[in-house]
């Protein structure tokens, strides 16, 4: 089976323990932290496990590239300290069942953009920006052949994506695309972190949605329109993933003419939107989850926030919602590009 | 049973003003016209292709008339007709007569129970055609036919009378029909069905192939000229809401001793 | 055909009659089917008909007279699709459509749909009115014939026969001449765009047309078209480029929108009236297009646009949709579709209602009548608005 | 035949009578399993004085007639069983009066579920009724008629239970109004007159509702649902016990279904509250998500999956098209709250035996006062077969009610059957004997609830 590369002679010669000392949700001293990890890597109990929000964080934190986070979730599985109420657990892993035929395997033509396990949203990949795509998982009956898995590191389940996942990259392949653009960063952390992480093979090169978006808006430079909005992103868990793309968001911002506001949770130190943390186990999850969101709400709101650009729909669901009824807007960041372009943005509500 | 249909090809006049005599005085302008089966043989053609359709047998469609015709018999052949006959003959317009020569002389060749005739035509009007070959033909024959059942070696027919009564028959095959509109609801035809019937058969024969000669078709009827008839007074309109105009025209009925 | 033969035989069953097809989007009454709205008996609604469509062609009933005008008096317009939430809802009005081809086929279809196509085959519109008379309302207008200017001017059938819209086809050209847009009609040379034809299930007809007519724009060296009515619009749109008829095309309002934003119509002249929009069925809920109407009639000073209940995807179609504008399956009864609408209408204290379709022009306007509301409700086309703004008669 | 054709046609006018075979093939069939019985008349009366001159005309010809609703009971109930006349009431479709202080409406009985949904939310936003899950299109009578429950189930009981008055043409022609309306102008209340309510739940057999006053509940600015999950459907029963003693949830329903397969083998509590403020929002989530189901939480046994804002009202279904085939059908009962598991788990099998994902489904009726409980068979409607797997499922179901010492809810005439086999007799008797009464000539909707 997969094993993941995870080395502690690493975290034993790390100075910092970036990955449990910058965490927003423990407040843990340095030397606490290597106790702690160093127990982790060693497979016995930690605090830790028990009290992760599963943020994917500290992937990015760790400097030497040593998934941590990978690490904790292995460990909370083995050690059967599961974040989520067992039902629960359950359901996610059930969710992820095809149950409405075999998907239908067709010659991609490049470049391909795989929509994972968002066939609903088609509508975000609409007009010039997108038009010449051979789309991959196009059909929401079949959506969960393409579906990338890792959402099993918030139920500590990494033996169920290590199961499933050869599967599901065999099918993306079978479609033949040398370079996949991935409309969810997650599929892109998947294909290009996790799977090197735990040694599984990927036929195909991802592509991150917003290094594509970048180019192509660069293609179209002279169409767009500067936006002139006040934006905010709502960074989610995944792209802790490939913090090396992230600087494509400021890069599409400063290309569009949207402006970042200036605010606390931003980068390195954003927020979770809440969504996993407000159904774990631990006493007073969905308060605390509650908590995270005020904060992060309202510091858009000071920061003058017009728009909140999504790029992760677990996100939008759990967000978008909330930030209207504070007088932000709530969009997609490819219906952004759109709007920079003068396209009307599908679902900007 | 073994039907001929006899059809006749004339212009669709139903926006009358856009009928123009041409300066000859012996015929209309054709140019701008549309032509199809005249109304009286589209009620025939379909009383023959429910018959068939009923009874089993052949379907003939037959016409006499030049080229151009032969569209009204793709269509007869859309409509269920087995084959189409037209025999190459530009015929003196109203002459009757000829015609019913040529298409008793064709009928004698074919195999037939059963002639079905428009009772009339809706450009000239005649209302001979039928009789005159059942009578050439030697067989019985109904005119004015709003009804028909078959039965074993006849057809019951009705007849329309004055006032709306009806009188009905028995009638010996062979016969020959002449059919009133309203004897049932042509069917719609179809481009594609025109488009398929183009497969099916269309022959066409010369009046020698016959045995007809240029002097048994001589012209019994000289057209003289045409001409629109004299236009009446003036039409009156009657303006006002429906109320007064109602009152207005039943004082005008009422002068003028209609009630 | 039998129901093994028919092309939605995998889907047609699927329909459960659950009856959300009669809604409109927000649920008001169940009068959004229009055929429904008239008759109220189960047959007419939406699942009626896709029943007895299976019905018919696995024979658990016959043909009937009765049968096929249940099925002509579906007038395409599509709410039925906008409300059904299952996965084939994007084929109802196909079904339809398909069982109305083998009706035709069969020869087996109303006295009025047979007269309306045969007028077609015959004379390239319904009324079976005479070809050559076709470019008459255009007299004395100013109107060129097309040859190469930048648009062509598609007028259609009802605007160039129908005495009424004739009037609003005048008009349009002449706001067209003002604005200065280079555009010709086709006159006697304008055969039907067949969306009717296509509607009522008379395909081979409507193939030919479409051949027909893409030849003939083709041959004039065609690039843009714009059209009055919403039903030509959807068929060059959506229906010709199978005929390898790709023309860019618009429908007026949208032009009038953009002359308008690019201040080559001028509407500053304004009108004090209070507005309230019809949308008809080709143009919204066939073609999304809700806004571009609503956007002229919004650039005038003076009107006050108002919306009745029913708008954009609920609209209640006029009834005219789908032939029936001729074949008048829906008429004669104050729960015909047009008057139930007009009665809307007045309720919104309007005094114009707007309408973009001659067919939604001729419905709506007889239907004002018939409900005696001349007083209060005058029917006019956007085109007309505009006209009148622009002091054009 | 042709003279009562006749005289249907001088009461209602031709276009609202139909004898042709499409009217009469449509009308023969309702949406579920039950074979097609053909009417010989299909009618669609305005008035409740045409109704008063159809059933004189019926009971002189001793012509049968089936009201039909909306025709969503999917059990038969409104099939015309012995033939005779369809009568068809949705153009009876004006709400008449919305009493905003004392909270009720007036509704004439063809007007839809969805209808009145949407009329309170455009005319009266503060004002909700207890909308059942039928599709919107079914009517407020035709659910008085067989005691149907709507999402205010929970705090109110059944919609039969909301009358506030009654108006109805007994089989015999003569117009009845029941409540405050019998003697005065007003439609408040149903009671404290001698009660004498003889139509709610008799399914069209002892006359027709052609008017409803019912009572409306307040209508929250915020409403919205909660989901929490359980494995263990031995809780459920008091999962349910405990959250309706906070007594603030409006619609409480608990759910398993096969398929989609996140669902299967799990429970799903959907709990819908409203609040007219966050304040007042955040209360009540705390009470119920933290304080009450805390304990399950942290015990791993229940996972909270988080609260939606906003209701889909009326809600819009497609179980029908689960086996892509245009039908279902379920069985509904009406069970004490603890025979969940059991009505689980057996539901279960019989669905596993008849080759249908099973799809069961508890709602809480008053406080834990009783939960309708349901088991849903899909079939597809062009394949014979899986609708007698479907009607043998149903079947078996409706044994497995009473087995469980549960009322079949709305049965159809073999629910019917064995209901009435289980029956006091004294009480049967009574049903035989009021029947006569009301309905001499046997026309109203026969095939149902017949005392032999």
């Amino acid at each position: 089976m997969f094993e993941l590369k995870f080395d502690a002679n690493i975290c034993l010669s790390c100075g910092n323990c970036d990955c449990l000392t910058r965490c927003q949700y423990m407040d843990i001293d340095r030397e606490t932290a290597k106790t702690e990890i160093t127990k982790i890597a060693s497979g016995e109990d930690s605090f830790v496990l028990h009290d992760c929000v599963t943020c994917y964080a500290c992937e990015e934190y760790c400097p030497m590239g040593n998934h941590p986070f990978y690490l904790i979730v292995e460990r909370q599985e083995e050690l059967d300290i599961p974040p989520l109420p067992k039902p629960l657990i359950e359901r996610g892993i059930q969710t992820g069942i095809p149950f409405r035929g075999e998907p239908e395997i067709f010659e991609a033509k490049e470049p391909a953009l795989c929509m994972g396990v968002f066939s609903d949203l088609m509508y975000l990949i609409q007009g010039k920006l997108f038009d010449e795509f051979s789309v991959i998982s196009e059909d929401p009956r079949k959506m969960f052949h393409y579906f990338c898995q890792l959402m099993y590191l918030h139920y500590a389940r990494t033996s169920v994506i290590k199961e499933r996942l050869p599967g599901i990259i065999e099918t993306i392949a079978k479609h033949g695309a040398r370079e996949i653009v991935f409309f969810h960063d997650e599929c892109y952390g998947t294909y290009d972190s996790y799977c090197s992480a735990v040694g599984i093979e990927v036929p195909f090169k991802p592509v991150h949605l917003f290094e594509y978006l970048y180019n192509k808006l660069n293609e179209l430079r002279d169409e767009i329109q500067p936006l002139n909005m006040k934006v905010a992103y709502q960074r989610p868990c995944s792209s802790r993933l490939s913090p090396d793309k992230h600087h494509f968001v400021r890069d599409i911002f400063d290309l569009i003419g949207a402006q970042s506001v200036d605010r606390e949770y931003v980068d390195e130190t954003a927020l979770c939107c809440g969504g996993t943390i407000q159904g774990q186990r631990r006493e007073g999850s969905r308060l605390r989850s509650a908590d995270v969101q005020e904060r992060n709400i309202e510091d858009m709101v000071n920061a003058g926030t017009e728009v909140c650009v999504f790029n992760c729909p677990a996100c939008y669901n759990t967000m978008a919602g909330m930030v209207s009824r504070r007088g932000i807007r709530p969009v997609y960041m490819s219906d952004l590009c759109r709007l920079a372009i003068g396209e009307e943005p599908a679902g900007w509500r | 049973m073994d039907i001929i249909a006899c059809i006749k090809r004339i212009p669709d006049t139903s926006e009358a003003d856009t009928i123009k005599i041409d300066p000859s005085q012996m015929s209309i302008e054709k140019g701008s016209l549309v032509f199809k089966i005249n109304d009286w043989d589209e009620y025939a053609l379909e009383t023959a292709v429910q018959l068939k359709e009923r009874t089993g047998g052949s379907l003939i469609a037959v016409t006499v008339g030049p080229k151009e015709w032969d569209d009204v018999l793709r269509r007869a052949l859309a409509m269920g007709a087995d084959r189409a006959i037209r025999v190459d003959q530009d015929m003196v317009a109203a002459d009757c007569h000829s015609v019913a020569i040529v298409l008793a002389a064709l009928t004698r060749s074919l195999p037939y129970d059963l002639v079905l005739c428009g009772a009339q035509s809706e450009d000239f009007g005649c209302g001979q055609l039928g009789v005159m070959v059942a009578e050439m033909l030697g067989v019985p024959h109904a005119a004015l036919v709003v009804g028909l059942q078959e039965e074993e070696g006849k057809v019951r027919v009705d007849r329309e009378l004055e006032a709306g009564i009806l009188e009905s028959y028995t009638i010996e095959l062979p016969a020959l029909l002449t059919i009133q509109t309203g004897i049932n609801r042509p069917r719609y035809i179809s481009l594609g069905g025109i488009k398929r019937a183009m497969k099916k058969e269309l022959q066409v024969m010369s009046p020698g192939e016959l045995g007809l000669t240029a002097e048994m078709l001589a012209p019994q009827v000289k057209l003289e000229r045409l001409e629109f008839p004299p236009r009446g007074k003036e039409a009156v309109l009657i303006p006002g809401t429906p109320e007064e105009s109602a009152e207005h025209l039943a004082s005008i009925l009422q002068s003028a001793g209609i009630f | 055909m039998t129901l093994a033969e028919y092309k939605y035989a995998d889907t047609i069953h699927r329909c459960f009659r659950c009856g959300y097809c009669k809604f409109p989007v927000n649920w008001m009454d169940v009068n959004n089917c229009p055929a429904y709205a008239r008759f109220r008996m189960e047959t007419y609604s939406c699942g009626g008909r896709l029943w007895l469509t299976k019905a018919w062609l696995s024979n658990e009933i016959d043909w009937s007279e009765h049968l096929a005008q249940i099925l002509y008096s579906c007038t395409a317009c599509k709410n039925c699709e906008e409300k059904c939430p299952l996965r084939f809802n994007v084929d109802i009005f196909n079904m339809i459509q398909a069982a109305r081809a083998e009706m035709v086929e069969r020869g087996l279809v109303p006295a009025a749909v047979k007269e309306f196509l045969e007028n077609v085959q015959r004379h390239g519109n319904p009324y079976g009115n005479a070809r050559e008379g076709r470019g008459e309302w255009s007299q004395e207008t100013g109107i060129e014939q097309y040859q190469g200017q930048d648009y062509l001017y598609y007028v259609g059938c009802v605007g160039s026969y129908d005495t009424r819209a004739q009037q609003t086809a005048r008009t349009l050209g002449k706001v067209l001449l003002r604005s200065g847009v280079s555009f010709g009609v086709l006159g006697s040379e304008e055969n039907c765009d067949g969306n009717e034809v296509n509607a009522l299930g008379e395909e081979t007809l409507f193939e030919m047309l479409a051949e027909e007519n893409v030849r003939k724009f083709k041959d004039l060296g065609v690039t843009n078209i714009v059209t009055l009515s919403p039903h030509s619009y959807n068929a060059f749109k959506n229906d010709y480029a199978k005929y390898d008829g790709s023309f860019p095309v618009l429908h007026y309002t949208q032009l009038l929108r953009d002359l308008i934003t690019d201040g080559k119509l001028d509407v500053s002249g304004g009108m004090n009236a209070r507005v309230t929009y019809h949308d008809p069925c080709f143009l919204g809920r066939w073609n999304g297009e809700y806004d571009a109407p609503r956007q002229v009639l919004s650039a005038i000073p003076g009107i006050e646009l108002v919306e009745m209940e029913k708008n954009r995807e609920s609209t209640l179609c006029c009834g005219g949709g789908g032939g029936n504008f001729y074949t008048d399956f829906l008429g004669g009864s104050e729960n015909s579709p047009a008057r139930i609408r007009v009665r809307e209408a007045a309720t919104t204290g309007a005094s114009v209602l707007a309408v973009a379709c001659p067919n939604c022009m001729t419905m709506l306007e007889d239907a004002v009548k018939a409900e005696g509301l001349e007083d209060k409700l005058v029917v006019k086309d956007v085109s007309e608005i505009v006209g009148e703004v622009c002091g054009i008669g | 035949m042709s003279s009562v054709y006749e005289s249907l046609v001088e009461i209602v006018g031709g276009e609202h009578v139909s004898t042709q075979a499409e009217e009469l093939y449509i009308y023969s069939f309702d949406l579920g399993t039950t074979e097609p019985h053909r009417p010989d008349y299909a009618v669609a009366p305005r008035t409740t004085e045409e109704i008063q001159e159809i059933l004189r005309l019926a009971n002189r010809e001793k012509v049968p007639v089936a009201p039909l609703g909306g025709g969503l009971s999917l059990a038969g109930l409104a099939l015309p069983l012995k033939g005779g006349i369809s009568l068809d009431l949705k153009r009876m479709d004006t709400i008449l009066e919305v009493n905003e202080k004392s909270r009720y409406v007036v509704v004439e009985c063809g007007v839809s579920q969805g209808q009145l949904t949407s009329y309170l939310e455009r005319h009266h936003p503060t004002l909700m009724h207890s909308e059942p899950g039928a599709p919107p299109m079914a009517t407020i009578a035709g659910n008085m008629a067989i005691h149907g429950q709507g999402d205010l189930a929970h705090p109110y009981g059944f919609n039969s239970d909301m009358v506030n008055g009654l108006e109805v043409v007994l089989p015999t022609g003569e117009v009845c109004r029941f409540g405050s309306c019998s003697v005065s102008t007003q439609w408040y209340t149903n009671h404290p007159l001698p009660d004498v309510g003889l139509f709610l739940g008799w399914a069209g057999t002892t006359g027709i509702i052609t008017r409803v006053s019912m009572k409306l509940f307040p209508h929250k600015s915020i409403v919205g649902a909660g989901q929490f999950v359980v494995k263990d459907e031995n809780l459920i029963p008091e999962i349910i016990h405990k959250i309706t003693h906070t007594e603030m949830v409006h619609d409480l329903v608990a759910y398993s279904q096969a398929i989609p397969p996140f669902s299967s083998g799990l429970h799903h509590l959907t709990i819908n509250l409203s609040a007219d403020s966050e304040k007042e929002l955040a209360f009540k989530m705390e009470l119920i998500f933290d304080d009450t189901l805390g304990h399950y939480i942290r015990s791993g046994d229940g996972g909270y999956l988080g609260f939606n804002r906003g209701l889909q009202r009326p809600q819009v279904s497609k179980t029908s098209d689960w086996r892509k085939g245009g039908g279902f059908e379920y069985v509904g009962s009406i069970m004490p709250v603890e025979t969940y598991p059991d009505c689980y788990r057996r539901g279960r099998e019989i669905s596993e035996k008849h080759g249908i994902p099973y799809t069961v489904l508890g709602r809480v009726i008053g406080m834990s006062h009783a939960m309708m409980f349901s088991w849903t068979y899909a079939f597809n409607r062009a394949d014979p077969e899986t609708m007698d797997q479907a009607r043998e499922a149903l079947h078996e179901t409706d044994d497995l009610v009473l087995e469980l010492d549960g009322a079949i809810w709305k049965p159809g005439t073999y629910g019917q059957k064995l209901v009435m086999e289980r029956m006091d007799p004294n009480t049967l008797n009574l049903m035989k004997k009021v029947k006569q009464l009301l309905d001499p000539n046997g026309i109203m909707n026969p095939g149902n609830w017949e005392v032999s």
